[in-house]
């Protein structure tokens, strides 16, 4: 019975690590058929405005960043 | 007060101190040391079920109608009344049930939270929602190969499980194979999922495996660095990486849906777990329910995880914790966590071999998962070897391919011993 | 998997593409898509209370075991158990969920957020506070005869009664009375109200009715115009309204006691609807609980549609769904929405006549309430007619007395009905 | 039997639809001298205070538009 | 409608314009007094358990089964067979709620939140670890002495709880003890720990203490000044006290768990109440879980308080609240207030006299807890003698020492009475 | 047993007061106790990081809102 329970784990080591080798291998198949295949069909036109979206944010940042430190800078340089 | 309860209010000071002082995984480790704390007070019985508490505070005229409805015999232990309970069949559960509720016993507030959060599979699952929102991805989607070394780092899972059921065949621990199971899933260092897998096939075991989990995912910055150096090479750890590409929204929205229909053809046991995981990806990068996602990433997954560290924290009772399988599942799970890194380093070299573009084998380590700490050490080893070489978004590949691997994993596990 | 299971995974994919891609209510349709997923993953059985997944899983053994206690016949099919537990009574029920427990089945996931969230009837209830949290009674205080058409507007619920009993009548559907009330109620636009009537009235029904009810709120601005244009002349369209009165805060707050006291008087039944609803306006504009009307807006209601959303899910279950009473729901619905809103518009063109201050009939349409999508519909029809006519102020009033309309609506049903 | 639930479905209608008008038509009837009771016992103490409320932040806001558009301006022409 | 229903409704506006008008404890009235409106809405049962709802709505035949399930004569009122169902066992009630659920009866919508709310422990305990993060230890620690004043002013819950007795002794009310130890915790200033205790000792008086609790909370503004006045000479009233010594962040992470050991070791029936607040405390504290403590300290408080308020309201209920009791429990709570206010202020002076340090007696009133309120009225009593005198940070001390000492005197009844 | 009630009312007040005194004396010592220990072995080494922690904001506030009110200045004294 003791080494039955090994035998077990033995098998249950095989058949586990097996699925999930056979099922993340699976996985990148599938997952690189759909890249393809949505890049293809559907060739970025959301990461433009999606960027756009990002960066818009980012530069008012900057933008203001700038503008009050050069008012900084000029407060302190009086 | 008990020596155990002594001892293990100690233990949850320790973990407090840790999770205070050297920040082991705060969110998780403050609500479980102080619920272990809240736990071993002798007296109030915070994680006792009624039946226990009628047990350990009843006169002897309720214990000897309790053995009587049980059918055991009145002389039993505590331990021998609790045995008989576990073994009896609902009805007589209710009706004993039904005499400690007359005699005006409660069940304590630790263990209401363990039945409505962990019990029920709830909590485990919503922070996993929770979880899927924070994650991103776009660096998997951009290098899907990395999906292998997600795989590999789940060997340490089975390793773990043989190591256990080989510690039992030669006398030195007692765990059925439910319980190497549950112990093995400490190596896929995520923490949800370990509980839910251990509330499931191994509830008794809880407390320590959850312990172990959190505290070795702490400890990964420690744990992993020596292997890594160990089992690569110094031209190894200078390998750049080529520029990931970048990633459309389009796919990263197909993604959850496509890795939700392929854990439904294939693996129905890991449903809950990753359906509920690409739910929360899912409403993240929809971009069409940002409250939804929001809620998900903050109100509710912060009230899940307080109740969550609680209920965990009523497995610390003493009397359920102090016994030589913690000791086992201590050892167990680190050497679980320095297989994982392991294998994650050597596929990752061996996919370098025969594989066009090249992969630093360092990522490998990161396959375990502990997000985001496992890549931020893949990238802080890197550096030491290459100064300008920044490893964290290729690491985050096999990181969050690791999360999905244990939940793969688990799933295989429940389907295969918890039928 | 059957071909029902995949059938229903590919609506509910179609669920996600509508509410991600064409904006369709996507709060709800997120979580409801993403449910009827997994609600047919094959084998998982997250849909499925322990009694269902046993009869699904269960050994020729405890099939008998459980056809003995019901006292069915043996040779009875999984539909016959299931009809046989459905009409047992609660000791019967009692019995057979202890030999199921004991057998070691458990409720799904889903199978648990539905009887939590919609069973009890608190999700509905939540949502209905934080809506009210939400909702402006100013347009309405300063028109106060605009309560007429969000009356009015409820002739599509009832027309839709008559609508489900002739289709039985005539044998096409099998509706009972309950069913009809329920589907009917639909006409409300009010997705909560729906859910809330069908899982008293009809629970079998819930899963296609709050699909029918989200997707039609969802195609408002496509199903309205065409009506409110063929139902008014283009002089009509071009009424301009005088502006509204300045609604001082004291009326914001006595508004709500007032339509909680009228409730308590005259239908109790709309009580806990309308009673929520009245709780979360007065959080708000009393101005002294801020912070528990801006968590009623935002972490509880989020909490609560993410959980009602998986529950609905949950009802989309192939047995259950995929049935021709499902067409007959979706089919009656639609038309609901179209008899709504000719009422609407009809009784804003009579009170246009008989009163002395004009109204724009084209907010009678917005009396079907889904707020605020068609008081945006009006505002929109209106500037094609008038550039300078912005409608949209008048158009709440009426939208937020649809909400009203439609609980009182409920209300009655519950009492004539469901008694 | 069958004509039956029509004639259930017809009185639920008839009933159902009065119901609703009564009670509505009460609530305007309630809503109107509520509205007349409580703008002749206390006229508008309040409205005027929450407008001030409301549009101090806007003023602020705008005060801070005008600035920073001034220092952008600035900025930009230095 | 019933006389006493409509006197309940009218009450319960009363407690909304109090909230509303007045300002008294709005996050708490608003709720309660909402919910008491609910619960005596003629014919929704919103307040009733399913049992009392078939009661009052059931039919002769139902009624006679019940009774012969109960054992009790058929020709009973409702209140008999209220009563014969309180006292049957387990079982029986189990039988006689499968009789009510199969004739179609629910538990109403308030019934439920109670149940989980109140009747579970978790409302009250969840916002005592909210307020537990709210709370600032600092001034309590700069000087620790001031935990006597908080230690003093619980006085006034034990003398109240003679004085229920004694009101019964010579029979104008009909408390028992763990009435009169419900009704004495009103003294205590802390409506968690209030509705806890008579959760706990007393349910049936919880609505009227709640009530209580939380309005003479509201008063303390008035109460308290004339006493402290009484009890203090102008020379007293104008001591200054020396600055506050800073404490280290080590110091304010140590104590909520040095508190926590105490109350392990020395009272476990108060660990409940005192662990949660000694948890949030720590979260706050600690530095290393803000995202836990910010939550603590909003969306899971809010929630919580939305559901604790209906639920409280929902024993407004007439025919439990209408009762020569409350009347009594209405007075003995503000004699409570009084006499905890004067013996904070009495053991100041005694204090001060053989103390080296001065100590302003105005702060000891402060002591009853009702934080913050009841602080800064010793501030402003005091800069009315003094203008340069800042009391508040030296009575926020003896403020939140009170808060330990309500939770302390509810351990001890608990443990004394409850067990 | 009208009197009893009153006698366990009174042991009741006692004892509860008691205990109350009790322990938060024994709070009081411990406190007292924790904190000499806790400033003797540790002195202070993290209010003052603390302290650095807090006012940082707060100074950059200040230094925005001198340089904001003296552009506001600047915009309206032109
Ligand atoms: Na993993
Ligand atoms: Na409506
Ligand atoms: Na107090």
């Amino acid at each position: 019975m003791q080494s039955d329970i090994v035998a077990q784990g033995l098998e249950l080591m095989l058949y586990g690590m097996g699925s999930v080798v056979v099922f993340l291998a699976l996985l990148v198949v599938c997952t690189t058929v759909m890249s393809t295949t949505v890049n293809r069909l559907f060739p970025e036109p959301l990461p433009v405005r999606r960027a756009s979206r990002k960066t818009a944010p980012v530069e008012q940042d900057e933008e203001l960043v700038a503008v009050i430190s050069a008012a900084v800078h000029q407060h302190r340089t009086r | 007060m008990t020596s155990g309860q002594c001892l293990m209010i100690v233990i949850g000071l320790g973990l407090l101190f840790l999770a205070i002082k050297k920040r082991f995984e705060p969110l998780l480790l403050v609500p479980i040391g102080f619920g272990g704390i809240l736990a071993n007070i002798p007296g109030a019985g915070l994680a006792y079920s009624a039946f226990e508490n009628a047990l350990h505070a009843g006169d002897v005229q309720l214990l000897t109608e309790l053995a009587s409805v049980l059918q055991s015999s009145a002389e039993d232990s505590i331990k021998g009344l609790v045995g008989a309970y576990a073994h009896s069949d609902a009805s007589t559960r209710l009706l004993a049930e039904h005499l400690v509720a007359d005699a005006g016993y409660t069940n304590g507030i630790l263990y209401n939270f363990y039945s409505v959060a962990i019990a029920s599979g709830i909590a485990p699952l919503v922070i996993f929602m929770g979880v899927g929102a924070m994650t991103d991805f776009g660096p998997l989607l951009a290098n899907p190969k990395t999906l292998f070394l997600g795989a590999a780092a789940q060997f340490g899972i089975f390793a773990t499980v043989l190591g256990a059921v080989g510690m039992t065949s030669i006398g030195w621990m007692d765990f059925s194979l439910a319980d190497a199971a549950a112990i093995g899933i400490i190596g896929g260092a995520d923490g949800p999922t370990a509980i839910y897998v251990s509330s499931m096939l191994a509830p008794d075991l809880l407390g320590p495996i959850a312990v172990a989990a959190y505290s070795y995912m702490a400890l990964v910055p420690m744990i992993q660095p020596p292997i890594m150096r160990a089992l690569t090479t110094e031209a190894e750890r200078k390998i750049e990486m080529v520029q990931l590409r970048p990633v459309s929204r389009r796919e990263k929205i197909v993604f959850p849906l496509l890795l939700l229909i392929l854990v439904a053809l294939l693996l129905p046991a890991a449903a809950p777990l990753l359906g509920m995981f690409c739910l929360g990806n899912l409403m993240k990068e929809s971009g069409v329910v940002d409250r939804l996602s929001d809620t998900a990433q903050n109100a509710l997954i912060n009230i899940t995880t307080i109740f969550l560290g609680l209920s965990v924290g009523s497995k610390l009772v003493a009397d359920k914790f102090l016994d030589l399988n913690t000791l086992g599942i201590l050892s167990l799970g680190i050497v679980a966590f320095a297989i994982g890194t392991a294998a994650g380093v050597l596929i990752a070299k061996l996919m370098n071999r025969f594989g066009s573009t090249p992969i630093n084998p360092l990522i490998g380590s990161a396959g375990v998962s502990a997000v985001p700490m496992a890549a931020r050490v893949s990238n802080k080893v890197g550096l030491e070897s290459n100064p300008h070489n920044f490893l964290l978004m290729h690491a985050m590949g096999p990181n969050v391919a690791g999360v999905i691997g244990s939940a793969v994993a688990a799933g295989v596990m429940i389907s295969l011993v918890g039928g």
